[in-house]
């Protein structure tokens, strides 16, 4: 009865008006063998009351970045969100709203998204942005999508520092679109892009990352003009939080930017729900995914906010559509949108900076062998010379998660641990970790 | 109203990031910025006062009633969103290790659990982020399993009625397959002696929601389901219309061996503006081996993220899904509990309280008790006083209605469809019942009206043609050219 | 920079339309030998990040309800705070405005205001509530001063079973509104009403408690009687979670009822903010202090609301209004409206029914001495045998607070704990007291 | 719109309260409730969307400018409400052990060392709940001391200016005290001549804000400070204006020797529609042994609410005093940390701004340069067209700014009192401006448009006196008589 309405007089004066004698009269038309016949087999139902305290005990069984200090990135990052953010997606007007089918009912979201669009656009170099994919790893496979109705190609190329979720995803998606994916190996961490060139021939698009799957700054604009020179769309995948700091790929060539939005905006929250961003050149609009929103005038000539470029969505085009998408995520876009306008450029640039030498001051600190000896950005790889589970496991004995163990990704990378630094981190932090890591006895002469 | 960008002022902003007194470290030259992207920049004060305003421009469920057909618009708890604020939801990291990340996996189980329960099936993936991408896993994984059984050459076809919704055949194409259509009969169900004629070898499956998206039952399930598993073919049920018979009756049970669950329609999320979601796909244990990894398991006490998956057709999304939406779906089912086919009840009972006061005043193109939606048509309207399905949704806003679904399903003509659900009270029901026939009494009287509604919102009747034309999709800055 | 708008650029150009040449010259008129001349001696700047650490680890160390269980009441209760109420307090318009002067700008709070009154005056039986006072010993104070205006009489009589802090604040404001206190012994837990209605001789006003301090029933109606008889306006102090069960405080002659409104709608918070609640018969209108909203119609006959009789009030009566009060507690109040609808009749009625059980079980499951063998109500008080703080450290230590130690405020009870249960306690919890009061060498024949 | 009375239906409700499975217990049958109280009863959709539309028809600094004379509406950072909320802050039991309270204790022990220094005093209570509350603390406090030297009977006196603030005067009463009305001289100060002649052995004190509630700062201080302390008497210092001084000058200094600060105002705390707020006082060192109990104290690394003071006056509030006040005061004054002095410069700044831009259409009565408010006169409006400040105000709020504080100070007639505070930007201070010259336009070429103001809210000007009249200050059930 908590989320209904319905009284016993609700319901009698209701079944007379529908002209039934019972509830049960409305479900006439379902075959009698097929009904339930019994209950649901669901544990008793919870008041408000317990279902907090149950919740409550399941949240608690949940080792969070506020219980131990984490260095653990590998996609995901420990930004801090700042309390706007949760302000904004409170309000109920934004919350409990859907798709902006109705733009007259709808300017708010609509005016949001535009300005979010703005600021992909913006971060990426790009032209137009949609509204939001459903995360890092899906706008991967949106593109290759993209890419093939734009270029009738059917080739898909993957370097191999492409986060491994994504690459998952796309091999999953690209038979059903009839696309066909081909990797490139990183050497020491990197992608050639020689060997890129030879990859890319015939091929629909390339997608890279950067900063890599390593941390490490690939020649990003060596790898956007060795696809664009066969011809394939150059796709970056960033991360939005380098993107005070690091070269727009709008500005080295690229055809596509995409990425995860989770770090600029979004809680940790297990892996979802966050955003995923796909943006792009001016030429390729009318064969992104999922919903774009235009400026245009109303009745009266005011300026207005409407979703545009229908006539790609599967709503109009049913199987001609440039993509499937329906829902999307809104709301986690518009936490991305409300965290960027706390930042400013400078915010994100001092975020960007500050963070990387948080970790270049970490990578001093500890002392380690690092797995390549490349530039990075606010994350690294290090060799401990023991198992990485092992050592992970006894400095989480002492409250410390020292980073993800990528050996799980890339083979030969057992002993490996990759450690990301955020703003949230101090000097006095990265001081404990070097102090769990030397218990556990890794980087023992680093100790100062 | 301005846009941030246009509220912006150069040096302006509302964030400070601690300085970690550690000397700046290098970006190689060619690497580097080189201009910086023009974020706004104001004050926090300045950029609550947006987002707040830019919410009052904005109409949600709890503004109001919200019968947008297909969408299942109904209240979101207001206690989910204490939940997915705990900390220990929150802030954890994905790749936490199993071990200290129980809580959230016995939960990621417990909703596995319970979603089997409510469809008959055998086995749930939670990994899909939306309804669509439910569908695109789910032919992918019927792919697999006829590749598995050395099929997938042979059957290419995947039956869809002209009811469906779009993303059903945008799915199909995404999967690689090819559609074929099939027609609907008199009383709104798929015309059997049209199917019979489109299934055979070559047919990999059928994929439909039922009820319908005319919000009808569909009467031969029965036989629709000895046509498609006697040719070998498996059966696709699309979830978006879970609502109406959570309890009542089991797709599992009706014979569908895939489907995908729209969490956020049936289990209340909130739906943000256009998500999330959650598109969670319940298998037949035929199926089982081909879900995507990881899937929750439990070894006594114990759950953990099983990656060995053989036969998997791989990953559809990062890590296991989106967790908030489980926390909220999980939580919504146990406050309902065993008695769940309530809510069902409610949401069928709503449709036809509706459907009964507007029977008279629209059309009915297929007049049978409704399940938790009906479909009305405004084509007499049109003929008669040249008043549209789109007027008469423009209008309803005056009555600050959120308008239902219009021209949709297709085969309806100026087609409304509207879905009450089960948190709607009754005197909302009739209020909005009386708008809808007082707006059939203006289309005749003051027709003008009509067309030239909304009157009370902030814009009115946006020009979709002009946008399209200019394509304006972001911000020009003044300095632009 | 953080909450101001304010660039270089803006400063000058606002400094030369000012037509000064510095920030410094907006100063003149201060005495430079007052001037402060240096900067604050205060510790640096925090950012939200920092902030929010630091404020994370002073949090860290309260031990909230949340962390033990608590069986702690004594005027405060841990009762649930539905997430309704939060979302409805966290609504920018209501968070964010003051007091309506400008009934055109404030309906919002104004009608919620006149529900709110109307929800208090069902609850106590009374004719007119105010817009709520600070807590619910303040409200005591205020009642004196009523009293005093409406009676003419000085003297102050208070039940010995009245809140000691309820019955301190009015000690401490009584001599200024010259007034004189006199307190009215308890005999085994409650008032005499003969001794009461002796005392009420020539007072202004009587306030006595239902529950009593002890949770104990008075014989309200008979303490009411007493004081009438003489005269003497007769207060109740009610806790508004026990008037689903309770009777109505007007409905057994009192002039005025008067409380704590913590348990219904608010969090802990250590002590507040909380609202107090003041309600009277009509009679008592004039007299009231504080904000009083108003049904009224607008210019167009519209139905409008607004504050009333503020011909009462300081910021016109100035000297000789009914009270200083401004701001009050309003937030708070709209809290306990959010809270009371919320439940609606049936659930108060079955949180008091619900509460009271459990404290009945519990009476019953721990089997110990009652200090007073009188009914109570969803509170009372145990004689452990052994002085009481021992007793609630060697709980504390197993992470059970048994309750609160009495004795501190009543001079005989050092070995008494007064055991609170609310809708939130379960069976399990009970038995889990019972088990720690065991080990504690407390009721040791009470495991069953 | 409806009242929630008005929307309720017997048998609906939003809450479930878990049946412990323990045997009911009884009630004496004369002390049981004989009807149950009328709270309404509906779901929580309903619930939710009463609220939320009652919010939309209120205003507060989320929706925009605000500039209340006399209540320092500064924008509420978000980021405390979210610390407020912190399990251990927010469920901590007011009763719990100081042991297991040392975060709050520790945060409220800072809370008073920051008070300190910001006004230069030696001791601070935070058990005020209000501003006012503080001024009768203060004044209780001033008897305390007075008594301890047996001069309580001799000096009743307290001496105010005409131009305070209500509360002053009707604290003064409720301190037993005597008031005695003090002139302000024709550049807004106290006429020292008439204070001279005021000021004896029967006074007690003087109580005046500074700078004074024109948003002038009192230029004889010096010299008022010594005939109060010549004769004996103490200084009270009104510190809801204390947003002006901040790092700047202090009270102390100045030579007061009791304050009240307003936490709510100075300090950015949330209104709440009227409140909550905090009125915590400091005191110099003479009157520290009269503070209420508990203060916190400090042993070492441990705190402690210290309750044996044998010469304190007792209790004013419950507890420690409203402890979330204090969570979000300390928070805000740590974010500025030293540099709190630009936070007044700011207020200050931005209030001259202002008054630069309106002194030559408004009437200013004491024209010189004003400190983080000023005080115009729409006499001359008056005069000229028959518009008052009244119709100014409501004016504005069709130009969506909250109105200024009007008719107060008393001593300026038709008097505007306008605080824009530090965090407004100089757009929004330059869009007020405008609003006001255009009223003034306005009063002249077209009077009826203010005098019917306001257009655009969902009332215009309530009849004050038929409510006063009518007195229905709750809602009345159909089926009472
Ligand atoms: C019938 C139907 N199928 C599928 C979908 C797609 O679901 P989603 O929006 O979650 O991708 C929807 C909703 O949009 C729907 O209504
Ligand atoms: C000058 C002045 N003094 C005292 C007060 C009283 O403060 P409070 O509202 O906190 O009781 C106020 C504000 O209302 C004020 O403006």
């Amino acid at each position: 009865m908590t989320f209904t309405s319905l009284t016993d007089a609700d319901r009698e004066a209701m079944l007379e008006t529908i002209g039934v004698s019972s509830i049960e009269d409305l479900f006439a038309d379902i075959p009698q063998a097929l009904r339930l016949g019994r209950r649901l087999d669901l544990e008793p139902a919870l008041s408000e009351i317990e279902l907090s305290a149950h919740m409550s005990q399941l949240a608690e069984r949940n080792v969070h970045v506020g219980r131990e200090l984490s260095f653990l990135g590998a996609g995901m990052y420990d930004h801090y969100v700042p309390a706007v953010v949760d302000a904004v997606l409170q309000r109920g007007e934004f919350l409990t709203a859907y798709t902006p089918y109705q733009p007259e009912m709808s300017q708010g979201v609509l005016q949001a998204i535009f300005e979010y669009q703005t600021a992909i656009c913006e971060l990426t170099g790009m032209d137009v942005s949609n509204a939001s994919g459903y995360d890092g790893t899906t706008v991967a496979a949106d593109a290759c999508y993209v890419a093939k109705l734009a270029t009738g190609r059917t080739k898909v190329v993957l370097a191999e520092t492409l986060n491994p979720q994504a690459r998952q995803v796309v091999r999953t998606f690209a038979p059903g679109f009839g696309m066909e994916v081909v990797e490139v190996p990183h050497h020491d961490g990197t992608i050639d892009p020689d060997e890129l060139r030879g990859a890319a021939k015939d091929a629909a698009l390339v997608i890279f990352q950067q900063p890599n799957v390593f941390g490490i700054l690939e020649d990003a604009p060596a790898l956007a003009e060795a696809a664009s020179a066969q011809g394939a769309l150059a796709v970056a995948h960033v991360d939005p939080m380098s993107l005070g700091v690091l070269e727009a790929p709008g500005k080295y060539g690229c055809a596509m930017a995409i990425g995860e939005g989770q770090p600029a905006g979004n809680n940790l929250s297990y892996g979802g729900p966050h955003y995923g961003f796909l943006a792009a050149r001016m030429d390729f609009a009318r064969q992104l995914p999922g919903r774009i929103v235009g400026e245009t005038r109303d009745r009266h000539g005011a300026r207005a906010y409407v979703l545009t470029l229908q006539t790609r969505e599967q709503h109009i085009r049913r199987e001609k559509a440039t993509s499937n998408i329906t829902s999307n995520q809104t709301l986690l876009a518009l936490g991305g949108l409300v965290y960027l306008s706390w930042l400013g450029p400078h915010g994100l640039a001092e975020i960007g900076e500050r963070s990387h030498a948080l970790a270049e001051h970490a990578k001093r600190r500890l002392g380690l062998t690092l797995a390549f000896d490349k530039p990075t950005f606010r994350e690294f790889v290090v060799r401990t010379g023991r198992p990485a589970r092992e050592v992970i496991d006894e400095c989480k004995q002492q409250g410390v998660h020292p980073g993800y163990a990528i050996g799980r990704d890339y083979p030969g990378l057992d002993d490996a641990i990759m450690i990301a630094l955020t703003e949230k981190r101090t000097v006095e932090e990265i001081d404990r970790l070097a102090d769990v890591l030397q218990a556990a006895g890794v980087g023992a002469e680093a100790r100062s | 109203m301005k846009l941030i960008y246009e509220r912006s002022q150069e040096g302006r902003r509302a964030s400070t990031i601690p300085d970690p007194g550690v000397e700046p470290a290098e970006i190689p030259e060619h690497l580097r910025r080189s201009a910086p992207p023009r974020l706004p920049e104001l004050a926090e004060p300045e950029l609550v006062r947006h987002f707040t305003k830019l919410s009052t421009r904005n109409f949600g469920i709890d503004t109001g009633f919200y019968p947008l057909g297909s969408c299942t618009m109904k209240y979101n708890p207001r206690v989910n969103e204490r939940l997915v604020g705990l900390p220990g939801f929150r802030d954890l990291h994905p790749h936490q290790d199993d071990a200290d990340a129980q809580g959230a996996l016995e939960l990621m189980w417990r909703l596995q659990e319970i979603l089997k329960e409510i469809v008959g099936l055998d086995a749930v993936t939670l990994q899909p982020a939306a309804g669509s991408q439910g569908e695109l896993t789910g032919l992918t994984l019927m792919r697999a399993y006829f590749r598995d059984r050395g099929e997938d050459e042979q059957r290419r076809e995947i039956v869809i009625p002209d009811t469906a919704h779009g993303t059903n055949p945008a799915s199909v194409t995404m999967a690689g397959y090819k559609l074929v259509r099939v027609k609907v009969d008199q009383r709104g169900n798929i015309d059997l002696e049209d199917l019979r004629g489109k299934v055979g070898p070559q047919t990999a499956g059928l994929m439909i929601t039922n009820p319908s998206t005319l919000g009808l039952f569909e009467e031969g399930i029965e036989e629709i389901e000895q046509i498609f598993h006697g040719a070998g073919a498996l059966l696709y049920y699309d979830g978006a219309n879970l609502n109406a018979v959570c309890g009542i009756t089991r797709p599992g049970d009706m014979g569908f061996d895939v489907l995908h669950f729209n969490l956020h329609k049936t289990f209340s999320q909130p739906h943000g503006g256009g998500g999330p979601g959650a598109g969670s796909v319940a298998v037949r244990d035929i199926l089982e081996p081909f879900l995507p990894a990881p899937i929750v398991a439990r070894d006594g006490d114990a759950f953990r993220l099983e990656h060995d998956r053989p036969k998997s057709i791989g990953r559809v999304r990062g890590f296991g899904g989106p967790f908030g939406v489980f926390v909220r779906a999980y939580a919504f089912i146990r406050m309902w509990g065993p008695g769940l086919r309530e809510m069902s009840e409610i949401a069928v009972l709503n449709a036809n309280y509706q459907l009964a006061q507007l029977r008279e005043a629209y059309e009915v193109p297929y007049d049978r008790t409704c399940m938790h939606e009906f479909v009305l048509s405004a084509r007499g309207l049109k003929r008669e006083y040249g008043a549209t399905a789109l007027d008469v949704a423009k209008r309803l806003m005056d009555y600050d209605f959120h308008p239902p679904t219009v021209y949709f399903p297709l085969v309806v003509p100026e087609a409304l469809m509207i879905e009450p659900t089960e948190t709607e009270a009754r005197e909302t029901l009739d209020e909005f019942c009386e708008a809808m026939l007082q707006i059939v009494r203006e289309a005749k009287e003051e027709p003008e009206v009509l067309k030239t509604a909304p009157h009370t919102r902030p814009v009115s009747r946006p020009d979709e043609a002009y946008a399209a034309k200019r394509l304006v999709v972001r911000h020009h800055f003044d300095d632009e050219t």
